[in-house]
């Protein structure tokens, strides 16, 4: 399974690139720690994930098409 | 009721002053209007550890901006008695003392405009995917954070 | 701080959408303003038994409004942090769709801002001696009253 | 002693003109009542009275030179 990632603000700077795909990811839960392992500077932020362009608020499984944004505090108007 | 139709919110750049005045002048039309409540964001020159910002470069989740923006309004006219709503964010580059956030609201009474207004703009800054990026005059940059929002209001 | 003169508030007719923009766009050069706050009223086509206004006559114990009103200017900069605060009222004759009401505030922060514009609106409306006559479509008239003025908030 | 009385909004239309001298008022109260007596259609509109453009909350004495002002209720904005 493959799904496409993407990120916006400073998580886009850390992560190199405003879209990637990841291989093998149940939930969001493991993609917060594989992405915390492959880039331990996502450790000093604080992130939310939207599937779809939905929020997310617990863990939830991520399915083959979804899009995962990674989404740093908000800093519009 | 203009709230049916996905409406473009972003703007490439600064929002005129001119912009702003174009918008009043076609209300003048719509004649059941008493009250119309404007707020514009406009980009301050902080000083960030002995650094002067110069302007923000704004960026956005866009698809997803959209969608938020298009409940928001929904929520927003179900809640007040609204005329009209207008809503523009720029996206790229915003010098400082340019305007980033134009919030037009226009309603029979004024309490309506007024509170609608003030509810649309908190809930840009909260709930819509937008992200600033602070540049400094030696082109060194840090990421606006909420932190100091809280505070502000 | 602009609040040690006293300032005119009157302008003959309507205030056009034009000089709103031309406000606004004066403040580029603040670069310490992070965001504005407008109030516009308008003039509405209320019917009132029947008869459609289609114009508002403003008129105004200028002396005592222009003390009165600095007054309210001084008591607002004093209350909130502005950086800026524009006032402009119309008197003689306003259509139906034209803008009789314009205030205008600025500040670092946004809370500042609009608590300060709203304020101001309240008082204005409740404290300065001013006096609309509604022109209806048979050119006869009625003055307005503020009885459904505390309908209204 | 002559007193200048302005009046404006309703006031206005229903006094005739704007400015008109009376003589011997003591003060406000006194204004009220000759004023309800040669205008009763006053008696329909609660006014205020400033005296030199300041509100007046309670009876007040009128002075020599005293400009005093009839207010029918505001309608601003």
């Amino acid at each position: 399974m493959e799904i496409k990632i993407i990120a916006f603000g400073q998580i886009a700077d850390i992560i190199g690139n405003s879209i990637m795909s990841i291989n093998e990811i149940k939930d969001t839960e493991e993609l917060r720690k594989k992405l915390s392992n492959a880039f331990p500077q996502l450790n000093e932020i604080s992130y939310g994930i939207a599937i779809n362009k939905k929020n997310i608020n617990k863990n939830t499984e991520i399915n083959m098409g979804d899009i995962v944004a990674l989404l740093p505090p908000f800093s519009g108007g | 009721m203009e709230s049916k139709k996905i409406k473009k919110i972003f703007v490439e750049g600064a929002i005129s002053p001119e912009f702003v005045g174009d918008s009043i002048a076609k209300h003048s039309t719509k004649k059941s209007i008493g009250a119309h409540s404007i707020f514009l964001g406009q980009v301050r020159n902080d000083r960030i550890n002995e650094r002067e910002v110069i302007a923000i470069n704004y960026s956005a989740y866009t698809e997803m901006a959209e969608e938020k923006m298009h409940e928001i309004r929904e929520a927003t006219f179900n809640k007040y008695e609204l005329t009209c709503m207008h809503i523009y964010h720029s996206i790229g580059t915003v010098n400082v003392g340019e305007i980033s956030l134009f919030v037009f609201t226009s309603s029979k009474h004024r309490k309506a405009a007024i509170e609608g207004c003030n509810e649309l703009v908190e809930r840009i800054k909260k709930e819509v995917p937008i992200w600033g990026k602070e540049i400094f005059e030696d082109e060194s940059f840090q990421w606006k954070t909420n932190a100091n929002k809280s505070i502000e209001l």
